[in-house]
């Protein structure tokens, strides 16, 4: 697909193409409610090449919605504030720009795919308006124009008759092929970053298989950025390439797929695909991680896990949380004994 | 956190919703994170200014209510056409009105039919479009078919005109007869209220568990369904309660409402409105009384509804 | 979609029916217990029998069911042959009106002998008129209101627009007419017109203590702004929690996450859906707001339906009752069949079969 | 075997699909659930598994007896539970109970643990004497992993896997002796959904239950289930065994299925397999002729538009499927 | 303007718009019009055979040439040639005839059929349903014309009483007698909305219900033309509204006041008010049927407990003047202090109470009044008063509709003091006598029977003039004041403003504003 990239280019001030797309450098959200301040990122670093697949895993409400919506300069504010860090598209830091400026990011460098796609949909709209939307606002198209655009898109993405589809309402399509419009919508204007917010979890296993396929080949065609954020094991070791694993808003282990699946060094993060149930264990006991996630009002001095956690001793308990250990060239993790974990399997 | 069960039984009664907001603030429990909904709901009231101001106003009204006699020592029956419009002074705060009777005890004693018709109407609406709701969201079919069209029928008519028609048929135009007007012409908003609450509950999964279990229908109508449908009851309740104060006025004023020689603060509003340029305070008195316990309703019903709303949590 | 209009105008029959029969009730049983509303015609003055007889008889409220306390006429002894069924009564007054009114069209007459249909049809526009500004008023202050309130929620002007609202809706409507009139219309008005610079329409249209057949429009401008006022609060009431809901939806950031700038953000992605309560209680509250013209009517002295209603019922004549009101009902009933129509239009996930 | 606790004999529920305005007619039915025999015996535990909408659910809530068959033979103990009447029907109700998908939604908000674990005790009131109910409902409480304190707690006060052990504390209150799990870990965290499934099946082992386990995701039905159904659009598609499910699918949606879903282990990647579908399921009120299935099926023929295939051994497999080409595919390779 | 040059008597010029209060009228034709509203309109397009002086109240010759009677029973009755309805047709007895007979005949459903009750033939033109209110419809009355009216030429008539009645001439002032065209019988409802008037207005238009009546100059007629070119009836349901129009200068005469706003309206249009006595009378019916109030002096007692001033101050702003007669002051023949019972004096009262065998102990006076007028705030000052004097608690009863509390007059089931009001339908004191007190008079609410009231009456009514007939009428008020069938509370004040467009304002005793000679300032 032949885009007019060179429309988007109104350059950046410090622009650097040489720099990575997207790097995040200590970020920190909180949210200021009524309950109390909930500290909902507290320090979260990572980053992403071209054509790299970046997974953030985690459990439900660790905080990694929130870092993406950070980083599109989309939360809800008030209630949620960045309170710190970086956030650097090809070394400009987005947090600094002006939102006039950051708008134009927006869709054209930086797109993301949401995770209930129903919900993501206006319902009020066709899929043909909410699409062609983009380019008759980004690119000043005719309405004619940025239909047949979007009719090219959804003919991308893979939806039949997408000529008499675009005109539907969302609500009329399938849930496979709502999160399809959404991934259309997100590459509508050729973005480097894709930020794709569990694309497939409110999806079948079926469903799963054919948009992680899809999404797989429209990046690599494409040489895009990919932050998958995801809870579950099996997607990430099906396409990461790097992962980091958040817990209570902080990231905890960061490395490659391959050494992550192959010995964690972080305690949760073994507790975690350890309590995967697995054949050569049918018939055992699942090895559980006991307790719960802290409330992010309330988070524990010391190591945020550590009231759950099988090697926790008093270091853990204490503040400052661990920093993070560089476990070897290609990654790290943020536990005092890293060692004991890594070595214990 | 080991105290809880004598927590509970403090919040115990509380979810079936019939204690409302009550004076005693916070359970006895002191400072443990108390449960239900209406526990919860009642510590944010509390700490609500606007709802604190509001109840303490109906407070007031509602006592010159129930015990006129706390209030005022003056007859407000006791007149004299020579003392006709005489300006307030100290010893008759609201001076009298245009019969020569002290008009302060006269919005005092006002106060019992303006209540009382608002009270008993908005308790039969409560209570009767609750169960008729309840009973056609819960059954569908054809008692929904009749229960709705009966609705139809009275929603269909519009308010004002429908009192006006009924009362003017009934003549006798006492608290009684306004009641039932009022209650007549109101129900079935409060009737679909319920319904859709009703219709939207019926199929939560904790009903479905009720039923697995073996629940009959009574239960799953009372202990199940209806405490979802009292929150948005409670909240429409309040704001009509305010409504129906008005109401009382209006149609005094449009000649439908009491009559003279009744004392209530629609009569004193419209007795005296013609009066509001000559003698201001005539009609400043009973209005200011009245405006200040319909917005003390409404206001209730806002702070309720907030607190209620897990939305807004 | 057709199939849902023919089923709803359906279901229109039951409720026109009963709401006919229950004013048909109340209204025989006035007659039946405060007496024939013709004797009233002739106020101190004791008018002879014959006259009275004729002109009841003339203005049809002869029916002896009339008579009989409790009755309601909807059958009489059959007169000849065996009535209904061998029942020995036939279809009575009820009926008698129910087929005047839909095979006739025929509504009966007034205590003064004008048919009821020219009654409302002297009288319909001038009501349409005052709701339509009263409507268009509540619509346009109210949702703008709701907008400001709901986008800055707890702040400033939220509560001013709260409390404005709220304050509006305790105030009877009686009351707040009456002062406007006062003020507004003769005060104001009055300074209005000692200048020479301002328009006629202002000055003696706009501003005018009631309704001037000279500026038809003009002079209904203030009664319906009073005539909405008390729905304009629940507009903007509801516009306001209907745009905090919507501004937190998901749709909504992902508008924003697509580079659109804040005002087409919240001009097209959050308003359009946050109207759709908002419109159907507009729609609804015609209903409303033909009952709330009654207060308005009298006080401004418009000449419209609600007057019309409020007078009949007063002098208890039953026909002009009747008919006023069932075709208020079918009006009301059609506007909300609409409202729900344009529901579907606004929310295309409704889907009416 | 009379170790039949329960068993389907073409369970079929349709939700009529009507139009009309005075009369309503019938112009279709949505088959929910088209034809579904199963047995479930003592001690055993019956995996569930299908895509969103297959029909799932439904079954489930006519097995416990929210829904009502609309044909078809029911027997809970050999009690054909369609013949009996509606007192018996209820009071039958316990011997089977169901822990729901979403323990935040089937949690009454305002009644308090113990009010909601004793519920049916006093649906039930034979079941204990009244003066012992607290102290049962308690113990309820401790045989779930819950402190018996916290039972003047409200469920807002606990956590999703705690939810899910009171759902599990009511659905044991009055001694079933089948427990239908819905979806029981769908809605919980990873971490978690294993403290759960710990629990179901020590449960098993005390109690001797029976399960019947509906889940989307492969891996727990693995885990847990003794035999698994596959389901698609209202119909058991292929049922075996755990291992000849897995081991040896021969219905081309099994296998699709199972080489959908993702396996933990990068070192997999790109070895598998992966069948990825076409299409979407096709809407039950309106399902294709004969084989539902083909529309998405690589195997697909004409014979699979004509005929239905019936669910029946017809492979050296040895278990039954519903495919006219049936034939094994060994889609998933160990982990280790 | 073409006013012509035989009225200059009262100055003024002719032209412009009048712009005038109004309610919605019942009725534009003379048969139909016995409400005030109607009348206002009714007059000015419309006149009949005698009019009244503005000031004397007299009757005078309009389009009536003479009006005679030897013995008060058979009148001839001459009228003026020359005069035509706006459609042509002549106004000439043939038009008096068509329009009495027409206003008579009972299934025409005429409200001022009531009227012709004195004419010969009445009965045989009206018939009552035998079964009184059987399915039958009333039978077809005997005769379709009144047989005591006959022409004798075409400008001459004569009409034949059932009795001798010294005021017919007074009577036939009344719009009720005015003449009708044949083409608005033929077509009464067309007629209504768009009157065919003999009168020095015709309409512009027509009847805009609800909204305004415009009248404008007429052609046809020949007499004393009206002042303004045309008048604008604006109508109004509230009298509020009405002066708030007013207040802002839309209109040009307002008729009446909302009592209160008469204080103000008083300081503020200080030069433009116009106040003299009225004629509409306010009493407190004495229900002569009950036991207790058989006795006279019950009567008297209940009415020596009330000070009227004070109650018309306190409710009323001052706007009515105290009854001490049962005759508006205004008419001709009317006395001051006819009843000495009619000033507070409760040191009299309670002696004559005590006389009388004072009231039953317990028992409670009921005050009757209908529901919605406003009646009750000023019957319960009269019962505030009772209580205060006498000793006597009270209570109200106030919410029949106006229909049913006619009816229960009609049949006499009051329980206790009732009001009710009398408004006069012509200018001849016996208006106030008969009608209310006479034994079989039909508004004869308390059942008062006197012989020799009645006696009085008869002989009144057959004296030779008018003058010659009020001193019998006077003895027959001498006697209502000692019997007291009715306790006399007021009469009426009139209180009109009119704003600075009008340069002369003239108020007609027995009509009221009279919108033709008001003339309106010319610049
Ligand atoms: N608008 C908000 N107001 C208050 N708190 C919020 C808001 N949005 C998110 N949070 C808090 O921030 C925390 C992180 O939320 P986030 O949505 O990032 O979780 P998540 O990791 O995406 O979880 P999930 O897997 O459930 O999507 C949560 O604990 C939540 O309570
Ligand atoms: N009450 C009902 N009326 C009409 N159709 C229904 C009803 N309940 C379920 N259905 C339909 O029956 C089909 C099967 O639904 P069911 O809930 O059993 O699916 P499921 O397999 O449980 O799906 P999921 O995995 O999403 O829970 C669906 O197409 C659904 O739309
Ligand atoms: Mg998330
Ligand atoms: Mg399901």
């Amino acid at each position: 697909m032949s885009t007019d990239v060179n429309v988007k280019l109104d350059a950046l001030p410090g622009l650097d193409p040489k720099a990575l797309p997207l790097q995040v450098k200590n970020l920190q959200v909180e949210f200021r409610t009524r309950n109390g301040i909930a500290h909902a990122v507290n320090g979260v670093s990572f980053d992403v090449r071209a054509g790299e697949t970046r997974a953030i895993l985690g459990e439900s409400g660790c905080g990694k919605s929130v870092t993406a919506q950070a980083i599109m300069g989309i939360l809800d504010s008030p209630p949620g504030f960045v309170t710190g860090g970086e956030i650097l598209y090809r070394g400009v830091d987005l947090l600094k720009l002006p939102e006039s400026e950051r708008r134009k990011v927006r869709a054209n460098r930086i797109a993301m795919i949401f995770q209930d796609a129903l919900s993501a949909l206006n319902p009020v709209f066709t899929v043909g308006f909410q699409l062609g939307e983009l380019f008759r606002k980004h690119r000043g198209m005719s309405r004619q124009d940025a239909k047949a655009r979007s009719v090219e898109l959804l003919d991308l993405v893979k939806i039949p008759a997408a000529k008499q589809r675009v005109n539907d309402y969302p609500h009329q399509f399938s849930g496979g092929m709502r999160q399809r419009v959404m991934i259309a919508m997100a590459l509508a204007l050729d973005p480097e970053v894709l930020i794709a917010d569990e694309p497939t979890t409110a999806l079948d296993v079926t469903v799963q298989a054919q948009i992680m396929a899809l999404l797989a080949e429209l990046q690599r065609e494409r040489n895009m950025a990919l932050v998958l954020i995801t809870h579950d094991m099996g997607v990430v070791a099906d396409v990461a390439d790097r992962i980091s694993v958040m817990y209570a808003g902080r990231v905890i282990e960061e490395a490659g797929v391959h050494e992550i699946y192959a010995s964690p060094a972080h305690p949760y993060t073994k507790g975690l695909l350890e309590s995967i149930p697995r054949l050569d264990l049918k018939g055992q006991e699942l090895s559980a991680i006991k307790g719960l996630p802290p409330a992010l009002t309330n988070i524990p001095p010391g190591c945020a896990f550590n009231p759950r956690c099988r090697y926790a001793q008093d270091v853990c308990k204490q503040d400052p949380a661990p920093a993070l250990f560089q476990v070897s060239p290609s990654r790290t993790a943020a536990c005092h004994f890293w060692k004991e974990v890594k070595g214990d399997e | 956190m080991s105290d809880l069960s004598s927590a509970g039984t403090a919040v115990g009664g509380a979810p079936v919703g019939g204690d409302g907001p009550t004076t005693d603030a916070p359970g006895s429990g002191g400072q443990e994170r108390s449960a239900s909904l209406w526990a919860d709901a009642r510590r944010q009231l509390m700490r609500d200014p606007v709802f604190v101001i509001a109840f303490l106003y109906i407070l007031v009204v509602g006592s010159m209510a129930a015990f006129p006699k706390l209030w005022t020592s003056q007859d407000p029956r006791a007149c004299n056409t020579d003392r006709s419009r005489i300006s307030p002074s100290w010893e008759h705060p609201f001076g009298f009105d245009i019969l020569g009777c002290d008009y302060y005890s006269h919005a005092i004693y006002g106060a019992w039919p303006s209540m009382v018709i608002a009270i008993m109407a908005t308790g039969g609406i409560v209570v009767f479009g609750g169960v008729m709701g309840m009973l056609a969201g819960y059954y569908g079919g054809w008692v929904d078919a009749i229960i709705s069209r009966a609705m139809d029928i009275v929603l269909s008519l519009p308010f004002l005109l429908g009192a006006i028609v009924f009362l003017t048929v009934i003549k006798r135009q006492n608290i009684w007869t306004l009641t039932l007007v009022l209650f007549l012409l109101a129900w079935p908003t409060v009737a679909r209220i319920t319904r859709g609450s009703v219709i939207s509950s019926k199929d939560l999964d904790y009903v479905h568990a009720a039923k697995a279990v073996g629940a009959r229908n009574s239960r799953l109508m009372f202990r199940h369904i209806l405490p979802n449908a009292v929150a948005p009851m409670m909240v429409y309740a309040t704001i009509v309660l305010g409504s129906f104060v008005a109401a009382e006025a209006t149609l005094t004023f449009l000649g439908v409402g009491l009559q003279p020689p009744a004392q209530s603060w629609g009569i004193m509003i419209s007795v005296h409105q013609v009066y509001f340029l000559e003698d201001p305070w005539l009609l400043l008195f009973p209005c200011g009384l009245l405006v200040g316990t319909v917005l003390s309703f409404i206001l209730m019903g806002d702070a309720l509804r907030d607190a209620l709303d897990p939305k807004f949590r | 979609m057709g199939r849902y209009v023919i089923r709803r105008l359906l279901q229109f029959i039951p409720t026109v029916l009963g709401t006919m029969f229950l004013l048909h009730y109340l209204t025989s049983l006035a007659i039946q217990f405060s007496g024939n509303p013709v004797r009233a015609l002739f106020g101190d003055r004791t008018p002879p029998p014959a006259l009275l007889q004729a002109v009841t008889e003339r203005l049809g409220y002869d029916d002896p069911c009339l008579g009989t306390r409790g009755d309601p006429c909807l059958f009489r002894p059959a007169e000849t042959g065996s009535g209904l069924f061998g029942s020995g009564y036939e279809l009575g007054l009820f009926f008698d009106r129910l087929a005047n009114i839909f095979f006739r069209f025929d509504f009966g007459i007034n205590l003064r002998q004008r048919e009821v249909t020219d009654l409302v049809a002297d009288a319909i526009p001038f009501t349409l008129k005052l709701l339509v500004i009263a409507i268009l008023f509540e619509a346009i202050v109210g949702i703008a209101a709701g907008v400001l309130a709901g986008l800055r929620n707890g702040s400033f002007t939220d509560y001013l627009v709260k409390i404005s609202t709220v304050f509006v809706i305790s105030v009877p409507i009686f009351v707040l007419g009456l002062v406007v009139r006062e003020f507004v219309g003769v005060k104001f008005g009055n300074v209005l017109r000692g200048q020479d610079w301002i328009p006629d329409v202002i000055s003696a249209g706009m501003f005018s203590p009631g309704f001037k057949a000279d500026y038809p429009w003009a002079s209904l401008i203030i009664p319906g702004m009073v005539l909405g006022a008390t729905s304009l609060a629940v507009t903007a009431r509801l516009t306001r929690t209907s745009i905090m809901e919507n501004i937190r939806a998901d749709y909504v950031r992902t508008a924003k996450a697509k580079g659109l700038a804040t005002k087409r953000v919240i001009g097209v992605h959050t308003l359009r859906n946050s109207l759709i309560p908002v419109i159907t209680f507009l729609g609804v509250d015609i209903g409303a707001a033909m009952a709330g013209a009654v207060v308005t009517e009298t006080i401004f002295n418009v000449p419209g339906i609600g007057r019309l209603v409020t007078m009949s019922a007063r002098t208890g004549e039953s026909s002009v009752v009747i008919g006023v009101v069932t075709m208020l009902v079918l009006v009301v009933l059609i506007a909300n069949l609409l409202v729900d129509l344009l529901y579907a239009v606004l929310d295309p996930r409704i889907r009416y079969e | 075997m009379s170790d039949v606790v329960l068993e389907t004999r073409d369970l079929v529920k349709h939700f009529p699909l009507t139009q009309g305005i005075v009369f309503k007619k019938q112009i279709g039915a949505v088959r929910a659930v088209d034809g579904v025999n199963l047995e479930l015996r003592r001690g055993e535990t019956l995996g569930i598994v299908g895509e969103s909408g297959c029909g799932k659910s439904t079954l489930a809530r006519m097995l416990v007896g929210l829904e009502t068959p609309t044909s078809g033979d029911l027997f809970v103990q050999g009690k054909n539970m369609s013949k009996v009447g509606a007192e018996e029907r209820r009071r039958g109700r316990r011997n089977i109970q169901l822990v729901m998908q979403d323990p935040y939604t089937s949690l009454n908000p305002r009644m308090t643990v113990g009010d909601i674990i004793g519920e049916p005790f006093e649906v039930h009131p034979d079941v204990v004497p009244k003066g012992s109910r607290r102290r049962k409902v308690q113990e309820l409480l401790e045989l779930v992993g819950l402190n018996p304190d916290h039972i003047n707690r409200y469920p807002h006060q606990f956590s999703g896997g705690q939810r899910q052990r009171i759902g599990i504390a009511r659905a044991l209150a009055l001694n079933p002796e089948i427990i239908l799990c819905d979806e029981p870990v769908s809605a919980l965290d990873v971490s978690i959904q294993a403290q759960v499934i710990n629990l179901l099946e020590k449960l098993q082992n005390e109690l001797g239950l029976s399960y019947v386990f509906i889940a989307h995701d492969l891996s727990v039905v693995r885990h847990i289930a003794d035999r698994v159904a596959v389901m698609y659009l209202g119909k058991i598609v292929e049922i075996g065994t755990e291992d000849e499910i897995y081991e040896s699918p021969t219905h081309p949606y099994t296998q699709a299925l199972l080489s959908a879903v993702p396996v933990p282990d990068p070192k997999l990647r790109g070895q598998r397999d992966q069948i990825v579908l076409v299409g979407d399921v096709p809407s039950p009120a309106n399902p294709p002729s004969g084989c539902r299935f083909r529309t998405r099926c690589w195997k697909a023929q004409d014979i699979c538009a004509e005929q239905e295939p019936l669910l029946q051994i017809r492979d050296k497999s040895g278990h039954p499927s519903a495919c006219h080409f049936a034939e094994v595919r060994d889609v998933v390779h160990a982990t280790e | 303007g073409g006013g012509s040059d035989n009225n200059d008597d009262t100055g003024g010029q002719a032209g412009g718009t009048l712009r005038v209060y109004a309610s919605e009228p019942a009725f534009l034709t003379p048969s139909g019009a016995d409400d005030e509203p109607s009348l206002y309109v009714v007059r000015q397009l419309y006149r009949g055979l005698v009019k009244y002086n503005a000031e004397t109240s007299a009757v005078e010759n309009d389009l009536a040439e003479s009006i005679e009677s030897d013995d008060q029973k058979l009148w001839t009755i001459k009228i003026k040639s020359g005069y035509t309805f706006d459609n042509g047709e002549p106004v000439n007895a043939d038009a008096f005839i068509r329009s009495w007979n027409y206003a008579a005949y009972s299934p025409n459903a005429q409200n001022n059929g009531y009227f012709m009750k004195r004419i010969a033939g009445i009965k045989d033109v009206q018939s009552v349903d035998p079964d009184g209110d059987g399915p039958q419809k009333a039978p077809e009355p005997k005769a379709k014309e009144l047989s005591g009216l006959k022409k004798v030429d075409d400008l001459t008539f004569t009409v034949e009483l059932d009795a001798a009645f010294s005021g017919f001439p007074t009577t036939i002032g009344y719009p009720g007698f005015f003449p009708m065209a044949q083409a608005c019988v033929d077509d009464i409802a067309a007629c209504n909305e768009k009157p065919i008037g003999n009168g020095p207005y015709k309409i512009d238009g027509t009847w805009q219900h609800n909204v305004q009546i415009n009248v404008v100059r007429s052609d046809s007629w020949n007499g004393d033309a009206g002042k303004p070119d045309r008048i604008e009836f604006r109508i109004f349901a509230d009298v509020d509204a009405g002066y708030a129009a007013f207040q802002a200068g839309e209109l040009d005469v307002m008729y009446t006041l909302p009592p209160a706003r008469y204080k103000e309206a008083k300081a503020t249009y200080a030069d433009r008010i116009h106040e003299q006595p009225g004629n509409s009378f306010t009493y407190v019916g004495m229900p002569l049927y009950q036991d207790e109030f058989k006795d006279k002096r019950v009567r008297q007692a209940l009415s020596l407990s009330i000070d009227r001033q004070s109650i018309i101050d306190a409710v009323f702003d001052g706007r009515f003047t105290p009854a001490s007669g049962f005759v508006a002051p205004t008419f001709e023949g009317a006395r001051n202090d006819v009843t000495p019972y009619a000033k507070k004096d409760v040191e009299k009262a309670k002696q004559l109470l005590a006389e009388a065998g004072g009231w039953p102990a317990g028992k409670k006076l009921t005050l009757w009044a209908n529901a919605g007028a406003g009646h009750d705030q000023w019957l319960q000052a009269v019962g505030d008063q009772i209580k205060e004097a006498l000793g006597i608690d009270y209570e109200l009863r106030v919410n029949l509709q106006f229909p049913e509390y006619l009816e229960t007059a009609d049949q006499k089931k009051f329980t206790g003091p009732f009001r009710l009001g009398w408004g006069p339908d012509y200018p001849f004191l016996e208006t106030y006598l008969y009608p209310l007190y006479g034994t079989d008079a039909g508004s004869n609410n308390s059942k008062f029977t006197n012989a020799e009231f009645d006696a009085l009456l008869k002989e009144g009514d057959s004296a030779d003039s008018i003058q010659a007939a009020i001193p019998s009428y006077q003895k027959a008020e001498d006697i209502l004041g000692e019997e007291l069938p009715v306790i006399p509370m007021w009469f009426s004040k009139v209180a009109a403003v009119y704003s600075e467009n009008v340069d002369q304002f003239v108020w007609n005793g027995v009509n009221g504003a009279d919108y033709a000679a008001i003339s309106l300032k010319q610049n």
